[in-house]
């Protein structure tokens, strides 16, 4: 789609070549700076930022027994970075012994991937469904979900995801509301975050914590400083922070030297393409002269 | 079963080739990618389909009818099926009237929800003793910022300067932003190469 | 009547919303939790109604012969498999639907935007340029924060990792806040603008 | 900025969800033109803005007798406990604050009262950027948006795509608007023949609105297509854009032209900034469209919202020294407080 490599090379100088390398082989180095720490990983530690040893104290500190809601509200596209994050949320969940009620803002996928976590997770912990979790799945239109819990969750949900009435789950027979709710556990990659701070947690004072996608966390730190949210994980290396914390290491712990060395592949994409465009700009302002 | 179907190998097959297939769009756009891009919308379609049918359809709407005989349901239920009026010329308004429903409750929803669970709060807290140089710099950032998306009068004089040192503020903050989005897609490759080599070629761990 | 009552219907229904908010134990509590309830069906058909549009526009491309006909004919098969299975068999784990939204839809989903990827890195070559005063703040503090986020960052030099936590909590922070707050009286005002009727976009001309 | 119903529900990815889904439909067939010229608003055929002004304020009135009066009838259990939440009376007085404040510069601009919005530089440099193109014999390129119709951020880059479409019937410059989605083409259409009509030309060039279908990625990839055969002067990009933001724009990049972008998509922001020669940042996108356009209700809500963020100024300077130089100061966080 971009034609730059067809273009005539010669009579062009130093710099100018330079600007126009072939993507491709920009894109093969970021190939290679992806795969060569997977095969070969560092094991580097991740330095723990203030915000995830928050979120992991927030959860580490609720009573066992106690009632933990978890939206899965993000789409498949993110899961490289979600799903880390919902895995050892559960896994710290459930070796507390606190009973999670999972559901899903997001229609594409959310249920199913809500689903697959809380049933592998579950299972690694000996967890029954009913009791200790369940799956409430996917309703339309969030702010009405979202409000319409606080008065009576069967009005919003009158079966499970698989369709079980809600009246024969004994574990939402004790949840009629979020006044026996807890806690939210968050795992986010869209605007679902600020809807939970601004209608659940400022009308009914839930406390809560979110784990969110790279992108949307610097924004989440204004929600951070203004007590809105207890504590934060911000995409992979949030996960892998966590994962580190909760001493369980997996996928994100992995890719954090992926991640390391491709972001100094792309430091030096900038400083280079940066420094390329000065010197030709002074090639082109001397010739000027001339 | 042969023993061989069961290796991830093969179970990961279509995984695989979907993932594949994707990435080729990174040499062009080509057949490969146009059909991926054909069967991904074809599933999410279908996706909605099943769920919504189950969920909302089945759970909401039939099941309260037809168990606990609540014919309240009957409305909601009438004005989601008008949302399908638009595919009849004559009666094609009445589909405002669904529309209408939601994004009116949703606009009492929000209105209150961004003044008081937005604004309120996060005004509040910007409220800091000015005792040390994070909170001058919080206040100052928060202030210049609002500032700068102030449109009745001319950038000059005092409003200019200010307005600058709020741009300054904000280049900083994109600049910010800018890491973490590039750490958001770099993380969503390595997911994907993950899944190549770890889960389907099984070559590393 | 055709501009009218969907006005009124919106006022109605947004004032409700507003007055439960501001009040407690009355009527307009019961009437709008089973508004509430009503908004979630009506906004499960509104999802249905786009999955069958997307259905009928690549049904009339392949009635109609386009070029593209192949790849919408393959489009409807997926529709009917994904939606089909789903309306029959269920939606839970085990059955076909959810395999083919696990194995297929949601692996397909996360590639697409793992590709961005490679953009950005080949755009921070080619693009990203000091431009400006402005933008060259911008390249220094990515670059900063860039750095202070990797584990490595700290190898290079130990303070980077705490510049980068400054960055983010104080100015970055200050700004994302202003943001929010000139953003949530923008969409403050177009709520009031919809509920008045004064915005009626949503609901077509004529 | 958020619009209604739909904030983004992916970080990238045009929204999908009910608001969306259900108001992409409603605006099917009926869509005429890209403001709401050319349709009665509902106030001139019956007075509903009056009405629906008066019912706002009744409505506040009966909040407040529900605290007054009505806590006789409340509960039923004898017990006189207020009907009113009254520890949510901050988020009242802000409401009607904020509700009066727009309500009233709205009805001021429909007066035809002059309201002042201060020039945004990246929309001077677009007529810069036209005039560039036309010097070196080259297209224009405007892109509004990769977001459908019902996406205010399509509606503001349409007003813009006016302006620009102006400029280049008045230097006969070859204009190009690629688009992705049906409704935004007949839109962007109509604009660009009302623009050239405004200019005395006959607008007959079927090329310049060009309905480029396909997702998001292939979009981009054929609008770069295009970009690389007619090498356009000036890349103009004003709406919503996703996550190809990046890709089209290093493309225009590459070809030399001037780009001048406008989003209040914030995760995108950066990459114009770092990609372009000017950009619109956020809200700045509305302020150009109410500026070009007049339109009452964005000119008044525009000034409402400022007026408001000149309140808030105040009160949090107002708020930091009493903070720091008062005496007791916790009650003044107690205001804030959202219960």
């Amino acid at each position: 789609m971009h034609g730059t490599a067809a273009m005539d090379v010669s009579g062009k100088s130093f710099w100018e070549r330079l600007q126009s390398v072939d993507r491709r082989i920009l894109y093969t180095l970021i190939f290679a700076s992806v795969i060569i720490p997977i095969l070969w990983p560092l094991h580097l530690p991740t330095p723990v930022t203030p915000e995830s040893r928050a979120f992991f104290n927030a959860v580490d500190s609720l009573p066992s027994g106690s009632v933990v809601l978890f939206p899965f509200d993000f789409w498949p596209s993110t899961l490289p970075e979600t799903e880390p994050m919902a895995v050892a949320g559960l896994r710290h969940c459930f070796r507390k012994n606190l009973r999670v009620v999972g559901l899903s803002n997001v229609g594409m996928g959310g249920p199913s991937i809500a689903d697959r976590l809380l049933d592998s997770i579950g299972s690694e912990f000996h967890k029954t469904y009913g009791v200790d979790y369940v799956n409430l799945g996917y309703k339309a239109n969030y702010s009405a979900v979202l409000l319409g819990m606080g008065s009576k969750i069967a009005d919003i949900y009158p079966a499970d995801h698989r369709g079980t009435r809600l009246d024969s789950i004994p574990l939402m027979r004790q949840v009629p509301n979020y006044d026996s709710v807890k806690f939210v556990l968050i795992v986010s990659d869209n605007a679902m975050t600020d809807y939970w701070v601004a209608l659940v947690n400022a009308r009914y004072g839930l406390p809560m914590v979110a784990g969110v996608t790279a992108i949307m966390a610097p924004k989440m730190l204004s929600y951070i400083q203004s007590h809105q949210l207890l504590g934060l994980l911000g995409g992979m290396k949030g996960a892998a922070e966590y994962e580190q914390l909760i001493d369980h290491s997996d996928k994100a712990s992995r890719g954090m030297d992926a991640q390391s060395l491709i972001h100094f592949l792309i430091i030096a994409f900038i400083i280079l393409g940066n420094f390329g465009f000065f010197m030709l700009r002074r090639e082109q302002s001397q010739k000027g002269q001339n | 079963m042969p023993e061989w179907y069961s290796h991830p190998f093969f179970l990961l097959l279509p995984t695989a080739f979907f993932t594949l297939a994707i990435f080729s769009f990174l040499y062009k756009d080509n057949p490969m990618f146009k059909l991926a891009e054909h069967v991904f919308a074809g599933l999410s379609a279908g996706y909605y389909f099943g769920l919504i049918w189950q969920s909302v359809i089945r759970q909401q709407v039939w099941m309260p009818l037809t168990q606990d005989g609540q014919w309240s349901v009957l409305i909601p239920g009438v004005l989601g099926l008008l949302m399908f009026a638009r595919f009849f010329p004559r009666i094609g308004w009445t589909t405002r009237l669904p529309l209408a429903f939601v994004i009116g409750s949703t606009a009492g929803i929000m209105f209150i929800q961004q003044l008081h669970g937005m604004v309120l709060p996060q005004v509040g807290r910007t409220l800091l003793p000015l005792d040390s140089l994070r909170n001058i710099l919080i206040i100052v950032g928060v202030l210049t910022t609002l500032i700068y998306f102030y449109f009745s009068k001319p950038h000059t004089g005092t409003l200019g300067w200010i307005a600058s040192v709020g741009i300054g503020f904000i280049m900083v903050a994109f600049g910010a932003h800018f890491g973490y989005t590039v750490m958001a897609r770099v993380s969503l490759l390595i997911g994907r190469v993950q899944f190549l080599l770890v889960d389907w070629l099984g070559v590393a761990r | 009547m055709k501009s009218r009552l969907p006005v009124l219907v919106a006022f109605i229904s947004g004032a409700l919303m507003i007055l439960a908010f501001f009040g407690r134990g009355t009527v307009v509590d019961a009437v709008s939790d089973r508004a509430l309830t009503w908004q979630t069906i009506v906004g499960g058909f509104s999802l249905l109604l786009g999955a069958v549009s997307i259905a009928r526009v690549h049904w009339k491309k392949v009635a109609t012969k386009h070029e593209d006909r192949l790849y919408s004919l393959c489009l409807l098969i997926c529709f009917i498999v994904m939606g089909g299975s789903g309306v029959i068999n269920g939606i839970g784990s085990g059955t076909l639907f959810d395999t083919l939204f696990q194995r297929i839809q949601a692996p397909m989903m996360s590639t697409m935007f793992s590709v961005l990827a490679f953009f950005i890195a080949s755009a921070a070559y080619r693009a990203f340029r000091a431009r400006s005063v402005s933008s060259a703040i911008l390249l220094v503090a990515a670059v900063l924060v860039m750095l202070g986020r990797i584990p490595m960052g700290q190898y290079i030099y130990h303070g980077l990792p705490s510049w980068a936590d400054w960055i983010m909590t104080v100015p970055s922070m200050a700004v994302q806040r202003g943001i929010l707050i000139g953003a949530a009286l923008g969409a403050a005002s177009m709520s009031l603008r919809i509920i008045l009727g004064i915005e009626r976009t949503y609901l077509g001309r004529g | 900025m958020n619009i209604i119903a739909h904030p983004k529900s992916r970080p990238d990815v045009v929204p999908v969800n009910p608001g969306v889904r259900s108001v992409r439909g409603a605006l099917d067939s009926r869509f005429r033109g890209n403001d709401d010229r050319g349709v009665k608003a509902f106030w001139e055929c019956g007075g509903l803005l009056s009405v629906a002004e008066q019912a706002f304020i009744g409505l506040i009135t009966v909040v407040l007798t529900m605290h007054l009066v009505l806590p006789c009838i409340a509960s039923g259990d004898g017990q006189f406990a207020g009907v009113f939440r009254i520890e949510r009376i901050n988020a009242l007085v802000l409401s009607v604050v904020f509700g009066a404040a727009v309500l009233w510069y709205i009805a001021q601009a429909r007066r035809g009262a002059k309201m002042y919005i201060r020039p945004i530089p990246g929309l001077s440099a677009v007529d810069e950027a036209v005039g560039r193109a036309t010097e070196m014999g080259r297209p224009v390129v405007f892109i509004p948006g990769t977001g459908d119709l019902d996406e205010i951020q399509t509606i503001a880059g349409l007003s813009i795509l006016g302006r620009v479409a102006r400029v280049t019937a008045r230097y006969n410059t070859p204009l190009r608007v690629p688009v992705l989605y049906p409704l935004p083409m007949a839109a962007a259409q109509e604009t660009v023949r009302e623009a050239y009509l405004d200019e005395g030309v006959e607008h007959q060039d079927p090329e310049t609105v060009q309905y480029v279908a396909g997702e998001s990625f292939s979009y981009s990839a054929r609008v770069g297509g295009i970009m690389m055969r007619e090498r356009p002067g000036a890349a103009i990009y004003m709406g919503l854009f996703t996550a190809e933001s990046l890709l089209i724009a290093e493309v225009g990049q590459s070809t030399g032209a001037i780009q001048i972008a406008g989003t209040a998509a914030p995760d995108q922001l950066p990459f114009f900034i770092a990609a372009c020669d000017y950009v619109l940042i956020g809200e700045e996108l509305y302020a150009a469209s109410a500026y070009l356009s007049g339109d009452p209700k964005i000119l008044g809500s525009l000034k409402g919202q400022d007026l408001m963020k000149i309140v808030i100024t105040v009160i949090v300077l107002a708020g930091v020294l009493a903070i720091t130089f008062g005496q007791n100061p916790e009650w003044l966080t107690t205001i804030f407080e959202a219960k």
